[in-house]
């Protein structure tokens, strides 16, 4: 079962746990939180901006999805990823995947942020007191 | 063609989107940013640096050789840097 | 930070979730949660019994938190381990690891699991319906 | 020494953990297993695949040429299989 949502909102890390979690007997779930992180290499982060191109990033993110259950396995997969103005400490994106052996629910989580980092198209902006800066990729 | 531009593409060209007839002449995508390189200041500042510019035609990422033929939305944007 | 907890109570994974992102900006949190199979292969699992040695696996299991966090600067670590009996679908296991960037959040989250696996004195023991049976072990 | 069993080590011995007096001639874990193996039948069939059987000391994990010459706990076991 695979589950993509991309949204404005803040989500709920706990609630989308606790679903996955509903009727499991998978044996392993691994979840993946990246947030906003108060202090980079420019400063202190008040905000940050995060722009997309909308269908594609449904697209892109369905599909790599689609490769990571194929290839290993998965019983269950979530990716939730946030764009607008979020500040520091909020979550950015979550990835929940689940199978019945570890080996491969770690690897399907690390291989759909990897992916997701290189292909789906996401900008951040960082905002800090007195400027803002467009983050750039490192990969 | 619809063209679209995100984040510092979107900002230095000034706008988010915009339609452009294909002038006869223009194949591929490199092709293609040329001519805007050409057209105006703020398209030669925003583009220019082509290794820096990632091209998705009607939702997936080509190569600048690709060939822009039933290309109906050509999206122009700095790397990704989601997730 | 490093906690550890073994216990026989069952565990509320968003909960501990919940405390893990509490005042969070490390960017980057991983977790893992092992629980109980409902079939292997050796049929449909009534329980699973989990014996322990107290104080070795604790010790062990702190060590292991330790080396964790100094090898991948980790900003947080959360080990907990179940004993006694458990239901099919129960977590037995939960790992979480928080640092800034995710590389070293997923590398530390299954070094802890590997390592816990292969040293950690804790046995199963699964309960079918007319038979039980010790898991062996399989890295 | 205090001597404990685990799992299916201890389901076969029979009781989860018992006090043995050390014998003099006694220096190694793997002297200890023989001992064991050779004192009653419900330890040889627990202990005489020593592969499968695990052992820590004072609560470290040792190899079987460790020396008992201080050692307050011997654990005896399986393979661990948590996780």
């Amino acid at each position: 079962m695979i589950t993509v949502k991309i949204q404005k909102e803040k989500f709920n890390p706990q609630k989308i746990l606790k679903n996955a979690e509903k009727g499991k007997e998978y044996g392993a779930l691994v979840s993946f939180i990246g947030s906003v992180r108060g202090e980079t290499n420019n400063g202190k982060v008040k905000k940050l901006f995060i722009e997309h191109y909308k269908n594609m990033a449904e697209k892109i993110i369905y599909k790599t999805a689609l490769n990571a259950e194929k290839k290993w396995n998965l019983d269950y997969c979530y990716i939730i990823h946030r764009y607008g103005t979020l500040k520091a400490g909020e979550s950015i994106v979550m990835v929940i995947t689940c199978s019945k052996h570890r080996k491969e629910a770690y690897a399907a989580n690390e291989y759909i942020i990897d992916w997701l980092k290189i292909n789906a198209p996401f900008w951040k902006k960082e905002i800090f007191e007195n400027q803002s800066k467009w983050v750039e990729q490192t990969l | 063609m619809r063209v679209l531009y995100f984040a510092k593409v979107r900002e230095i060209i000034g706008l988010p989107e915009e339609n452009i007839d294909l002038p006869s002449n223009i194949q591929t995508v490199e092709d293609f940013l040329d001519y805007l390189i050409s057209k105006e200041n703020k398209y030669d500042l925003a583009l220019s640096n082509k290794e820096a510019i990632h091209i998705a035609c009607d939702e997936d990422h080509v190569d600048k050789d690709f060939v822009l033929k039933n290309t109906k939305e050509i999206a122009i944007f700095p790397p990704v840097t989601g997730g």
